[in-house]
């Protein structure tokens, strides 16, 4: 099954920009995480998102600020794209007071509910419900946001998604489920875990809409994305959004692992040369809305930004020992 | 001070539970309840009846059979400013949940560093009798109460009921509220109004210098039939109805065994690895040298709840055994301990020992 | 959606006879279960399964001994139509000794692994993984065993039944699902637990094969089965059975319900019409396979059966209060 | 007895995790491997690296992400012949299962009057350190151990884990095998074969009047680290590896605190309604007018674990902490304390407190 293809304007292409410039941040600061892990000052496990950046960037450009995402343990991508605070993002993978969780949670737990980004969790599948629930609270409320749930292929196996798909779709509850198929939950292949048909056969399952798109292409995942948006602010229930990507790093840490045996390096190029990033990137330059030199200037304005997020984690203060038991109850 | 038209109040447990939650949806347009039947003609056992017609179902919500993808739901809509009640008619079925419980429920809050709050309460029914078997009759307060971030509430009156799942209502934070079934037809004054109380632990409700007994829900009323029939025999003991089994306030017991030398503890659930080993632990700790004789444990014995009452006997802490238990403790002689297990059996024998009452003819 | 029609020749009416014969047997025993229960004998709740007999009897009427079913709450039909000993099944609703688990399970609990019921159990959909597991043990084994998995509709919502379908589908067990939708979770109708979509796609999401069956037809049911369970032995996997259903009396307990407000007296009565046990008949009176005079003969030879069952269980000795604490461990 | 050769095979105890795995797969063509990761290159910590290539993937199956159904799906398989091993990477991933592991798993021989059994090894492993966090380093072999009808294994050393890992899987019995991820780095004399060893409960690993200590685990080690400490300062303690929480076999340790009249506890898991509260509770109703003073309960306190590393110091016992409590309970002079836990913290300040080892550098 091949997702449906997209055609664009240039007029909207121009709306990529700053999208583009979203995710080759998110690349950027991914990246520079990796780097530096082995400095062993992030003490806590890192699921990078690297190859992933499109799915993150194209679905929060379709939410507000108050709109509120939850996310699982690869929850960096959409922390910074839902306009988490990256400061907060990176003292929180070391550990510092100044973390989006004061330290407490790790590059696991990024929480902001300001941004919209209602929390991430590190149980698979553990946050599903979380995002239908706010679903189901804006509703009752009256209020206008839309909930969205990132989950990845993993998390499709656990029947707490299936329990909150049934709820969602029959109370009809503003709330998009993304899901991310990077063909791996940890080391296992999907092959191996499920048997072969379409993903988006689990959502219809529930009456839920479906849309299969193509994970790497940012463009794609805005149109199908803000339809969906769209559809969940007038009442119309919630959507299913099944987005093919791939994982470019190991599971968990900052390495390549391509050669560790469970997947093929073949594999990995055919889909490195689908990279998010760069495919955006040649679309943008034939338009001629891209070039070399914007993106120099780019590169060292996140790298400013990214060397002053690592400087300001490592200058917060820890948190102070006697406050370890503090905050148990409110 | 409640007064005289207030004291005159009589209403069963399940009453006082119904008044409870009308009064919170009343007075707060955000809480709202959810639990498999609380719309249906039975009502939770009678605690949610009339509920759906008065506050519609938005409010009153019915739920699929998911007891773990729903909690998770409540707990969003609480991160969210909403108030959930979600109701389990078994403790058992919330295991399904305990993920989403201990996990989610239990430490947003710490772990967000304050910034989240997770006001739910999720009422449990503990099942007993008429062959509720195996996964139908567990009283796993032990579980709970080992998690921190948790409240855990067991009332074992109408009046708290009301008081203490309003309070449990109007707390931050995630409050397991465990009913025992039987709890639900017993009869008492309940202050009218909205009359929150806290969560605030242990109540003395008997007083004597010759042992403490310690138990919860139904545990503390054969408790305090224990203490009434021993008192008749010339032996007063202090009892104590936890309440609220975490967070743990153990000071007011501490102060009574230093003065009895004697404790009792009574297990609503398994003994071993029960929320009991936590009070003796606790006393052991703090007061051991009042510790006159060794303390006293009962609870439900090492197996799972068989299903036929043949094998029921002896099974569920009574009063009886509780009076012998706490009368040794005190020192009384065995025709003090004789007389007063003997009125407490002849009361017993009244009812069937796998019914609550004399006019319970099943189903469930 | 209304279910396949089947036609049938008179040859496979002739074969009805002893399944006619069967489901008058169930229905017999449950209406004196219902009966009897007032006096107080029966100490434990009672899920009676009047109105949906044809699924029981026509499902197991395709399974060999050997094959292993697995059940719910409502388990008496599952248990006797698999050949559960009726004196077994009365003694074990007595609480006595000679029950099939010995007076521990009560109602909810038939166990019968000699007769083919491996378990039943009193937590919704908990059993369904339990049957999805004796399959993957027969396959493992190499024994030609078929499981089968009878479950409500309401276990449909829990997560566990996904969780079980996605495993049975991805290793391709011989296992068969046979949901009875009677439309009811105890008095929540389908409606207000579920979106509206056909029950059938629950199975297909996970790539297992699904039909709909008029359960109230043993004809069609044995039909759809006796194929599933070929399938099933050819290792070609799992299959769905949905069979819509009514059950007659309360959710739990001897009494009818209809006053009580969750359902209507019409729609009872639309059901009552529409009774396996009265359409097998007709059908076979029409055939001219059956008649009064057989019919009064089946009523008596079942009562004898019955009275012996109830004097057994009534007869038999209650399990010794020293053994409560025996049998924790093997 | 073993002979010379044995005792000088030195493995690590995930090497012999692995090695028991593969003698009960080699031994009984029932027996299989079910987990997430159980087939990858990593193979679980490398407690399962290899199994697939000799057994193939019908006997080491890759696993779904779904804790509950599997673990059903396993119990089911036992019901008809097989012997499941199912793995989790983290204890907390079972609470996703505990419905079926505490009502199927563990009652379904007692409720078949004896007909059925469950022959089911449950391993899960604790995670601690390098910013683990909430979810993935809780210890709750509580929750595990209060459960009639399952047995709870917490092995310390590698023999052990070979042995009861052995034990278990003959057992005919729900098991759940509780392995602390910082014990797989842990070296120590294996013997060779199949050496299966009974689940028969506490090990003396050291021995003394001074003081009785009481420990599972990790922190068995931490506890043979304390004694250790405090013999070179002059005082002896018996110190008890529990090995088995349930079945519950106290009778050991009874004998030892009668002679030493000093108990200290140690938690792998949260202090409050923990298991070392049994402990405590089993001693205080067997030998109460043996304690010389309160016995002692060292556990984690009562909030969930931070990631971050700066929160943990003094969140897990340690070895100084456990010599200080147990000196103090046996009468040492403050200089005796001293030195112990001085030496024990020198020992302990080579690593980082989120490192098992110094060459541990994440990521997990
Ligand atoms: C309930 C539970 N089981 C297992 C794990 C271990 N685990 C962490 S991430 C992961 C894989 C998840 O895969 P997927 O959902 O596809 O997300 P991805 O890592 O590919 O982004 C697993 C199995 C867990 N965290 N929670
Ligand atoms: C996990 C769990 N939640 C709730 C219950 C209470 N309960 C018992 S039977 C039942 C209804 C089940 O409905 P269905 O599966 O359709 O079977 P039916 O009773 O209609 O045969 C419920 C909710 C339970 N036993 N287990
Ligand atoms: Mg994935
Ligand atoms: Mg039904």
């Amino acid at each position: 099954m091949t997702p449906n293809p997209i055609t664009e304007s240039h007029a909207r292409l121009e709306e990529l920009v700053p999208l583009y410039s979203a995710m080759r941040r998110i690349r950027q600061i991914e990246l520079e995480i990796a780097k530096r892990y082995a400095e062993q000052k992030m003490r806590c496990p890192v699921h990078l998102s690297i190859g992933q950046e499109a799915i993150a960037v194209g679905v929060c450009a379709a939410l507000k600020r108050t709109d509120q995402a939850v996310s699982t343990h690869r929850c960096h991508a959409h922390y910074l794209a839902k306009g988490g605070d990256l400061n907060a993002m990176i003292a929180e993978l070391y550990g510092k007071s100044t973390g989006c969780c004061g330290g407490r949670g790790g590059s696991m737990h990024l929480f902001d509910t300001g941004a919209g980004l209602l929390l991430s969790l590190p149980i698979v599948a553990s946050s599903i419900p979380i995002g239908v629930g706010a679903a189901f609270g804006f509703a009752r409320r009256g209020e206008p946001h839309v909930a969205v749930v990132f989950l990845g292929d993993a998390s499709l196996e656990e029947g707490v998604w299936h329990e909150s798909a049934n709820f969602a779709a029959r109370h009809k509850l503003p709330v998009i489920f993304v899901c991310e198929n990077n063909l791996y939950s940890v080391y296992t292949h999907l092959d191996d875990r499920q048997p072969s048909r379409p993903l988006t056969k689990l959502a219809e399952a529930h009456g839920i809409r479906a849309q299969h798109v193509d994970g790497n292409d940012l463009s794609a995942l805005l149109h199908v994305m803000s339809e969906m948006v769209d559809q969940a602010r007038n009442s119309e229930g919630p959507s299913f959004l099944l987005a093919d990507t791939y994982r470019w790093l190991e599971h968990c840490g900052p390495n390549y692992d391509n050669h560790i045996g469970y997947r093929t390096e073949d594999e990995f190029n055919a889909w490195r040369i689908r990279c998010p990033v760069e495919r955006l990137r040649n679309k943008l330059e034939k338009s001629g809305l891209w070039n070399a030199a914007r993106e120099d200037t780019l590169t060292a304005r996140i790298q400013t930004e990214i060397d002053a997020a690592f400087r300001f984690a490592e200058d917060s203060p820890f948190p102070e020992l006697r406050t370890a038991a503090e905050g148990v109850y409110a | 001070m409640p007064d005289a038209s207030q004291t005159e109040r009589i209403l069963t447990a399940a009453e006082a539970i119904l008044e409870a939650q009308d009064l919170a949806l009343a007075r707060d347009p955000n809480v709202y309840l959810m639990g498999e039947g609380v719309c249906d003609p039975k009502g939770i056992f009678g605690t949610t009846s009339g509920l759906v017609e008065k506050y519609g179902p938005q409010r009153i919500v019915e739920m699929p059979v998911a007891e773990n993808g729903l909690t998770g739901i409540a707990i969003g809509s609480a991160l969210v400013g909403m108030r959930p009640i979600m109701i389990h008619q078994r403790v058992d079925f919330a295991l399904l949940a305990l993920e989403q419980i201990f996990n989610n429920a239990a430490k947003t809050h710490y772990v967000s560093s304050g910034k989240h709050r997770v006001p739910l309460v999720i009422r449990m029914i503990v099942g007993r009798g008429w062959g509720q078997g195996p996964a139908h009759s567990q009283s796993l307060e032990a579980i709970f109460s080992h998690i921190p971030g948790l409240k855990v509430v067991m009332p074992a009156t109408p009046a708290d009921c009301k008081g203490l799942l309003l309070g449990a209502i109007e707390d931050g934070n995630p409050v397991v509220f465990i009913e025992h079934r039987w709890i639900h037809y017993v009869k008492g004054t309940v202050p009218a109004g909205y009359t929150p109380l806290p969560l605030d632990g242990p109540r003395r409700i008997a007083e004597g210098d010759g042992a403490t007994i310690v138990a919860t829900s139904l545990m503390a009323i054969e408790a305090r039939l224990a203490a009434e029939a021993l008192a008749e025999a010339g032996v007063k003991c202090d009892v104590f109805d936890m309440r609220v089994l975490r967070p743990l306030r153990t000071e007011p017991i501490i102060e009574s065994v230093r003065r009895t030398g004697g404790l009792v503890v009574i297990d609503s659930g398994w003994k071993t690895g029960g929320f009991g080993a936590e009070i003796v632990a606790r006393i052991a700790e703090s007061c051991l040298g009042d510790l006159r004789a060794p303390p006293v444990r009962l609870g439900l014995p090492d197996h799972p709840t068989p299903s036929t009452r043949a094998l029921m006997e002896g099974f569920y802490p009574s009063s009886d055994a509780i009076a012998a238990a706490a009368g040794k403790l005190a020192g009384a002689s065995a025709a003090q301990i004789d007389r007063a297990v003997s009125a407490l059996r002849q009361q017993r024998a009244k009812v069937s020992i796998d019914q609550p009452n004399p006019a319970f003819a099943g189903p469930f």
